[in-house]
């Protein structure tokens, strides 16, 4: 994933990339999960389409089977020595045809066939290589092999290869490794077929999975009546085996699949989350939380799990736990456990690592600093994902952009050379031609040929009328067919093609580029799906298949007559762009982007730099703030591309991406001032939560944890004289009015705690808590607090802890779930976890002004928030930091630099492409009925002053909703005009009736 | 807007069935916009009466085509040069439209593909309410801009019948009071006294009760 | 005196005026018309013929109300906007009035769409309000509607209705005023089970006077059975019977439901009697006279004076 | 009568319902060749007419199909889809013809399996409704015609 999304975002932006995976194909970890929280959808689908977009740049070179040995010099100039494996397949011939798979299961690897969402993956030719490998070891008859791949693609010679690279940066996101309970004896993985790690659970749940989908207990296949998840399964401990961080994603995914579990086989399974904290801090998590136990019935149980048996009888599962609130001993009978187990570094990334010489922390994973989150210790290499902290997917697409844009920023200045456009002959004009049809059929070796009989579908199309060529074509897309076939339409000034081949999904950009090629506009093409659709699908009757083949031929045929050369969108881009909020997420976006080359107008409410961070001194892994927000300032405010523009606000703002208009004024005369932009970023952060709770802002022992901190940089002596000091956790968050997570007040607790333990080590220190959510390695300091005697109570919401004055100290009740009783005690500090709460004043103005969607708690809505982090709906608009949703110092920085990485991909264009497959509207016949400007999902079309329907191309997405809907007809969506698909049940009917 | 909806498809096959060649004819003005006489909705039900008389095995040629507006002559004059292949006409504008055409093809047979409904606005996407009753005597002054004779079941002038239950009226749940509607602008307006004037009986000479009306601008007829 | 009507001699000389209501047979036989109105004789002031009441089609108020006034008794012709024009109405004012009929109540009437002919136009001319206005212009005024003078102008003690609790409530008392404004005589309000709330309008009522410019006849109407109470309070728009009156009806068995019901209905009378601004009783039992004169005397309504 | 085949169209949006069908394939998954797949944007391009036009000139079936709900690319097309299935339904249903002829699926891209299933088991309902009675009815028409 981390690999992809970096590799994509830097090839995007005009640089070449070499993509380099140990597997033979790529997608990680993420191609074998079902589905993904929090939107529980397959988010490869919903991916896919934007990637393919990016397909068409073929910037990115893909070494699967390799691994880095070396590399040698500086950032900018390293040379990298890679070793790639024999994959005994020659890619440009294998068209997986499977084949080789049939004949020799064991010996041929290729998980894309059986991974339900590959063909997604493979959407993008260059993205996976649509291929088989081979372990020749375990292939006992390699003629045979060699024989019988159709398309002669089997190297029984390939070897070892070892190449020297020339690359400016390096990026490392290798991932890690799942932790194997197998080590665990109390749990009896391995041991008993019922208890399973969620990976397996994911392959049970996924439909392309061993039960198809099927839920059954590998046990008796039969299906489970009550699950069982245990948390936290390797992770969060200290004995032999174990290790100490938290593995920060596991939390969600348990839900995830306790709940898909229940939607999909309903009541009659029982779920039951067995955990030590509920770690849900990301965006709107909570919420995904309440869901899982409200409307889901997931049950969850704050426990320690310590064994699993099995009853010999039943065949069930006995677990054995015992609860926080002091029960012990409790059992339970399940049919399955599921292990939920965490991510682990395993020993070839700590080898790779000495080779690089970069630094790993004491976890193995690679080392970073709060101020630059994705640098590893020596200059030019980055890391991101799993290798360098354990994470979830959102957060490691964030950490795969600002890779990027880090890279990119060690990289020679660009000079964008969009190779689409280089030397291509000038587009004939084809308008008031009789259609001249070319029409070519692939065999695609044995794909198509075997089954279908391509010459007479070739021939009977030959007979049709305006069909100048029918002839088959071998491999369609290999480049001898295609220089063949451009060859074909410029002799015989062809201006229609049809192509009997696959799918349109994988090659329609490789034939459509062959049509502009051969100097003709890329939309007069038709593809026929002759192989996925009709070959593949119908071996068992070679008679029918080849029929409707040749109805599919007749419907491309009729369809293309009615093709019309059609121009891709495209708009001029202003390179510069506007940054809202100068806290540490928008001077990294700012300064990133600048230091790439780009003119960055930084636009602060107030009248001083830095933001919130102002206010922290130390982080929980003691490097001080202060000094890096100053350097932070001070860079941005001297750097000669940035302009910051202080006590300025928004007023208004048009136009779209690439061209942008904002209007500011600019304290004190308020003067007005217009900016001219390409990109907008927003990072107008969060507020510090001040709720009217426990006598905060009445009582002066009562303060915020950020106040804490401040107090005791600014007069550590005074911590010198506490005798007893609460923390509450979770003032003000996870609560009806800001019901998400601050996600970073559990670490502020620890850290001013620990603070104060090391001012005063006899003051006694509670922290009252629902959930400590100390993800990752903070996860450490939970544990050094506990270990220092700071003392840890958790609370309910109908226990909340009673607070009231007693002279300078404030008198704190609470209730010991263990003791079960009430304690009260006097307490010189009082500090309250608030953490933040959305800005609704700035985001609700800016929102409306940009016209952005917010979450129900006032934070900015991003596109998508798994796969798309960063990306505002509106195409050119950006987030960063605390405004997205709340987040550390070191996240805000990773986003500030995914967003500037997110950027360049706009950036580097001189033009953009918006496609040709837009709506367009019939003046004429327009009644300016709404219909369409109602029913639009994205709210473009418009009535214009004109008095009809205007729908403005570089906002189209090209769904087609307002064309079907139109009463008056008068709106077509090119490429799927009416006449065409007519056209297309012509072709297929007109023998009929 | 006048709004319209598509009349059963039994009754206009029955309408139709007697000829072969029928030239269904559409409108862009308000049917378009409420769906119901539009060049889509032409085009579904000539699809639907093709495939009928197909179906019972004596098929018909239906020319479809969609004027402007139905109600002025000149566009109607449009239809002259496809009027000898037609037996029938099938008129999906409202009854004005169906109107005009019978007037000025006298003999060709015209029949109306759609209910002519009321004239309303639309409330959302797909939804169309009664707001006018063309009364020829416009009360909204008096009444906070609400009309009590197009929105009150009983159309009275003077206030809400017993029937008004949590502002909806007794009729049906889903219409709402007109009465109470009347009342919340007026105490929004501040203008609650004006509920007590007693509005006296209406002159209907203004609307249907005159007979059929016109209106002649002199300026304009000349 | 503004008319000969009895019901107005009552009012006038102070006593708390009673009338009921008699509901025309669905067909031409007067003597269902007859034995209906013999229940009441005695017991009552005048006595209300409905006007195809809930929109369904019965012997016409105007017939009914001869029938009756023929027996020597007072008929109260209701008549509703729903089903005559402005023409309509004026003719069978004047008709009603040569036959002696010399009270009349003006009501806006059911909606076709509960009655059996849904059908059916529904006229509205004009409102109850106008038509409240129409007949006083014709007695005092002597003129028809169109403004032409009458000869021989109808005399017709002038009755409207009332529904204290439909919504808006706000409202309810200013529609009062506006037909007190319109020149009504009397008032027949919708049957009260939810006193508190009718005393609440009653309140409102006294606050502007308008209890001295109108003569307002609380209305009544005994439970059969506790169905009885529970349709009315979930089915019939406008109609306000809160819990407490239906539980109590449950609260006892089936076969002693009716009684319960008088019971409540003599209550109510008994406490609605303190009211200031109720100047009588207007008892509707539906399809069931002949527990009014009952009612009527354990209320302590009897004898009924003579004037 | 020699066996009927029938012709059926299959609508399918680009990001899920073709795209199963192309992952049927990979899959190597059998399904009756009577099913013939149009490619939209969306399911929510399908319009009314084309669904009717598929069945005036003579197709015996209609598959609409899209992305699950919550899928879809474009929002909320495929349940719009769904509407405007229904109301042709309603109308093939008022001119005799029966809705059954026509139906909306919704699968992911992945769900290769289920659109060789939906395939097949459409077919079958298909095969057992028989021919489009407008082809049988011009026959009859022309037979009729003739003598």
């Amino acid at each position: 994933m981390a690999g992809i999304r970096s590799a994509l975002d830097l090839a995007e932006a005009g640089r070449d990339v070499v993509l380099m995976d140990k597997a033979y194909s790529i997608g990680g970890l993420m191609t074998s999960l079902d589905r993904t929280f929090p939107t529980n959808n397959c988010d490869l689908c919903t991916l896919s389409p934007h990637l393919s977009e990016s397909g068409r740049d073929l910037r990115i070179e893909l070494m699967p089977l390799s691994r880095l040995d070396d590399v040698q010099g500086e950032a900018g100039e390293f040379k990298a020595t890679v070793t790639s494996e024999p994959r005994y397949i020659d890619l440009a011939k294998c068209t997986a045809c499977g084949e080789c798979y049939r004949a020799f299961p064991e010996a041929v690897r290729f998980t894309p066939g059986l991974d339900h969402r590959a063909p997604t993956c493979m959407r993008y030719p260059q993205a996976t290589p649509y291929a088989f490998s081979i372990d020749m070891e375990r292939c006992d008859n390699i003629d045979e092999l060699v024989r019988i791949c159709p398309a002669s693609a089997i190297l029984p010679e390939d070897t070892r290869k070892t190449r020297t690279l020339d690359v400016g940066s390096i990026i490392l996101a290798p991932g890690a490794d799942l932790f194997n309970p197998r080590v665990l004896d109390t749990y009896q993985y391995g041991v008993l077929p019922d208890v399973v790690t969620s990976l397996d659970y994911e392959r049970i749940l996924s439909a392309s999975g061993p039960t198809k989908g099927e839920l059954l207990r590998p046990s008796n296949g039969k299906s489970p009546k009550k699950i069982a998840w245990i948390q936290c399964v390797g992770s969060r401990g200290v004995q032999k085996g174990l290790v100490s961080y938290c593995s920060s994603a596991c939390c969600m995914y348990a839900l995830k699949e306790a709940m898909v579990t229940r939607e999909r086989f309903g009541g009659e399974v029982e779920t039951t989350i067995f955990y030590m904290d509920m770690r849900t801090a990301g965006k709107d998590y909570e919420t995904y939380l309440e869901r899982a136990r409200n409307e889901y019935g997931v049950r969850l149980v704050r426990s320690r799990p310590h064994t699993v048996e099995m009853e010999p009888s039943t065949g069930e599962l006995v677990l054995s736990y015992f609860t926080y609130d002091g029960k012990v001993a409790l059992t339970e009978r399940f049919d399955m456990v599921v292990l939920t187990v965490g991510f682990r570094i395993g020993a070839e990334l700590t080898e790779m690592a000495s080779r690089l010489g970069i630094e790993l922390n004491q976890h193995n994973f690679a080392q970073t600093g709060t101020f630059n989150p994705v640098a590893t210790s020596r200059p030019g290499i980055y890391v991101s994902g799993l290798f360098e902290s354990p994470k979830d997917i959102p957060a490691t697409v964030v950490q795969a952009s600002a890779a990027a844009c880090c890279a990119a920023a060690d990289l020679s200045p660009l000079r964008v050379v969009s190779r689409k456009e280089e030397e291509l002959l000038p587009e004939r004009d084809v308008e008031g031609e009789e259609p001249r049809i070319g029409v070519f059929v692939c065999d695609c070796g044995f794909n198509i040929g075997s089954v279908v009989n391509v010459a007479e579908i070739a021939q009977s199309m030959s007979r049709l009328p305006q069909v100048e060529v029918s002839e088959v074509v071998g491999h369609g897309c290999s480049r001898e067919s295609i220089e063949h076939i451009q060859k074909t339409i410029r002799d015989r000034k062809l201006n229609r093609v049809v192509m009997g081949a696959c799918s349109p999904r994988t090659h329609e950009t490789l034939f459509q580029d062959m049509l502009r090629k051969a100097g003709i506009n890329k939309y007069l093409l038709e593809i026929a799906n002759l192989r996925d659709q009709d070959a593949w699908v119908h071996s068992d009757r070679p008679r029918d298949a080849s029929a409707k083949a040749d109805e599919l031929m007749r419907m491309a045929v009729a369809t293309v007559r009615h093709a019309r050369p059609l121009t891709d969108y495209h708009l001029a881009m202003n390179k510069d762009v506007l940054v809202v909020g100068g806290g540490v997420a928008g001077m990294s976006a700012s300064l990133s982007l600048a230091d790439m080359g780009y003119r960055v107008f930084l636009v602060e409410r107030s009248g001083k730099l830095g933001g919130v961070a102002r206010n922290v001194h130390r982080t929980l892994r003691g490097e001080d703030v202060q000094a890096g927000i100053d350097a932070l300032i001070d860079r941005t405010e001297h750097h000669d591309r940035i302009q910051v523009l202080k006590n300025a606000m928004i007023v208004d703002h048009s136009g779209m991406a690439g061209m942008f208009k904002t209007g500011i004024q600019v304290a004190p005369q308020m003067f007005y001032r217009e900016i001219k932009h390409g990109i907008t970023i927003l990072a107008t952060g969060a507020l510090p939560n001040r709720p009217k709770e426990y006598l905060l802002g009445r009582h002066k022992a009562v303060v915020t944890q950020l106040d804490l901190d401040g107090l005791l940089a600014r007069d550590p002596e005074a911590a010198r004289g506490w005798n007893d000091v609460v923390m509450i956790q979770c003032v003000g968050s996870r609560v009806p009015e800001n019901p998400n997570c601050s996600r970073v007040c559990c670490q502020a607790a620890v850290k001013n705690a620990l603070r104060i333990r090391e001012l005063n080590p006899d003051a006694c220190i509670y922290v009252l808590y629902r959930d400590m959510r100390t993800a990752g390695f903070d996860e450490d300091y939970f544990r050094k607090a506990r270990e220092q005697g700071i003392i840890f109570t958790p609370y309910d919401l109908d226990a909340k802890p009673e607070v009231e004055p007693s002279g300078d100290a404030v008198s704190v009740t609470f209730t010991d779930p263990i003791l079960r009783r009430r304690f009260r005690l006097d307490a010189d500090c009082l500090a309250l976890s608030t953490g933040f709460i959305a800005d609704e004043e700035s985001t609700e103005d800016l929102g409306a002004i940009f016209k952005l969607p917010r979450t129900p708690d006032g934070y900015f809505l991003e596109e998508h928030v798994k796969l798309r982090p960063v990306d505002l709906p509106i195409p050119g608009f950006f987030v960063a930091g605390t405004a997205h949703a709340p987040k550390t110092i070191r996240e805000s920085i990773a986003q500030g630099q995914a967003v500037a990485g997110r950027a360049q991909t706009l950036l580097a264009r001189d033009v953009i492409n918006l496609g040709a497959a837009v709506a367009q509207v019939d003046g004429t016949k327009c009644a300016a009925c709404l219909i369409c400007v109602r029913a639009c999902p994205f709210g473009v079309p418009f009535i214009n002053e004109k008095g009809y329907s205007e729908i403005d191309p570089s906002k189209c997405h090209g769904c087609g909703v307002c064309a079907s809907e139109c009463p008056a007809k008068a709106i077509q969506l090119m490429q799927f005009e009416d006449d065409q698909i007519m056209a297309k049940l012509e072709g297929l009917l007109e023998r009929i009736s | 807007m006048i709004t319209a909806e598509r009349k059963p498809m039994e009754e206009i096959i029955g309408s139709v069935s007697p000829y072969r060649r029928i030239l269904l004819v559409g409108c862009n003005e308000c049917v378009t916009v409420c769906a119901a006489g539009g060049r889509k909705e032409v085009g579904l039900l000539a699809s639907a009466l093709k495939m009928h008389f197909a179906k019972e095995g004596n098929p018909v040629e239906i020319e479809e085509v969609t004027l402007e507006r139905q109600c002025d002559p000149e566009y109607v004059e449009e239809l002259l040069p496809r009027m000898d292949q037609a037996d029938a006409v099938l008129s999906m504008a409202c009854g004005c439209g169906a109107q005009e055409v019978a007037r000025r093809y006298k003999e060709k047979p015209v029949f109306p593909a759609v209910n002519t409904r009321f004239m309303g606005a639309s409330e959302r996407q797909g939804v169309w309410a009664e707001r006018c009753a063309g009364c020829g005597n416009c009360v909204l002054g008096i009444t906070a801009g609400v009309c009590p004779i197009a929105r009150c079941s009983k159309q009275l002038l003077n206030g809400p019948c017993g029937g008004s239950t949590s502002g909806k009226c007794e009729v049906d749940p889903d219409i709402d009071c007109a009465w109470q509607l009347i009342w919340d602008r007026l105490k929004a307006l501040g203008m609650q006294e004006r509920y007590e004037d007693n509005i006296p009986a209406k002159d209907w000479r203004t609307g249907r009760g005159g007979g059929p009306r016109r209106i002649v601008r002199e300026d304009l007829a000349s | 005196m503004k008319t000969e009507s009895t019901l107005e001699k009552i009012l006038a000389a102070g006593h708390l005026a009673v009338t009921s209501e008699c509901g025309p047979p669905r067909g031409a036989l007067p003597n269902k018309v007859k034995e209906k109105a013999e229940l009441l004789r005695g017991c009552v002031d005048g006595i209300n013929v409905t006007d195809n009441q809930t929109a369904m089609v019965r012997m016409s108020s105007l017939a009914a109300c001869i029938i009756i006034q023929n027996m020597g008794l007072n008929p109260i012709l209701q008549m509703v906007s729903r089903d005559r024009n402005r023409l309509a109405m004026q003719s069978d004012i004047i008709g009603a009035y040569s036959h002696g009929v010399d009270t009349m109540l003006c009501l806006s009437g059911d909606h076709p769409r509960f009655g059996d002919h849904p059908m059916a136009a529904n006229v509205h001319d004009i409102d109850s309000i106008q038509m409240v206005d129409m007949v006083r212009n014709m007695r005092d005024e002597g003129k028809f509607q169109g403004g032409e003078k009458i000869d021989g102008s109808p005399k017709m003690f002038i009755g409207a209705a009332a529904n204290p609790f439909a919504d808006p409530f706000e409202l309810r008392v200013a529609r009062l005023a506006k037909k007190v404004k319109a020149g009504v005589d009397f008032i027949q309000t919708q049957c009260i089970f939810n006193v508190d709330k009718f005393e609440k309008w009653m309140e409102g009522v006294r606050e502007r006077g308008l209890h001295e410019k109108v003569a307002i006849m609380a209305g009544i109407t005994p439970m059969k059975s506790v169905g009885m109470a529970r349709y009315m309070k979930n089915k019939v728009p406008g109609m306000d019977v809160p819990d407490e009156v239906v539980q109590r009806m449950a609260g006892v068995p089936k076969e002693k439901q009716s009684e319960e019901g008088i019971k409540i209905c003599v209550e109510t009378i008994q406490r609605l009697k303190e009211v200031e601004g109720v100047r009588g009783f207007h008892i509707m039992a539906i399809e069931w006279e002949q527990k009014v004169p009952e009612i009527v005397e354990r209320a302590g309504l009897l004898p009924r004076p003579v004037v | 009568m020699e066996t009927f085949e029938p012709v059926i169209v299959a609508f399918c949006c680009h990001y899920c319902a073709y795209t199963a069908a192309d992952m049927a394939g990979s899959m190597r998954l059998h399904y009756p060749p009577n099913v013939k797949i149009i490619r939209v944007p969306c399911s929510g391009k399908v319009d009314a007419i084309h669904i009717m036009k598929a069945l005036e000139k003579g197709a015996d079936g209609v598959i609409v199909a899209g992305c699950l709900e919550g899928d879809c690319h474009f929002k909320n097309g495929n349940i719009r889809a769904a509407h405007r299935v229904d109301s042709v339904r309603k109308i093939l249903g008022d001119i005799g013809m029966g809705g059954d002829r026509v139906e909306m699926f919704t699968m992911s891209a992945g769900m290769g399996e289920r659109f060789a299933l939906v395939a097949t088991e459409f077919t079958e309902k298909i095969c057992k409704l028989g021919a489009n009675p407008v082809k049988s009815g011009t026959d009859m028409g022309m037979h009729q015609a003739a003598c």
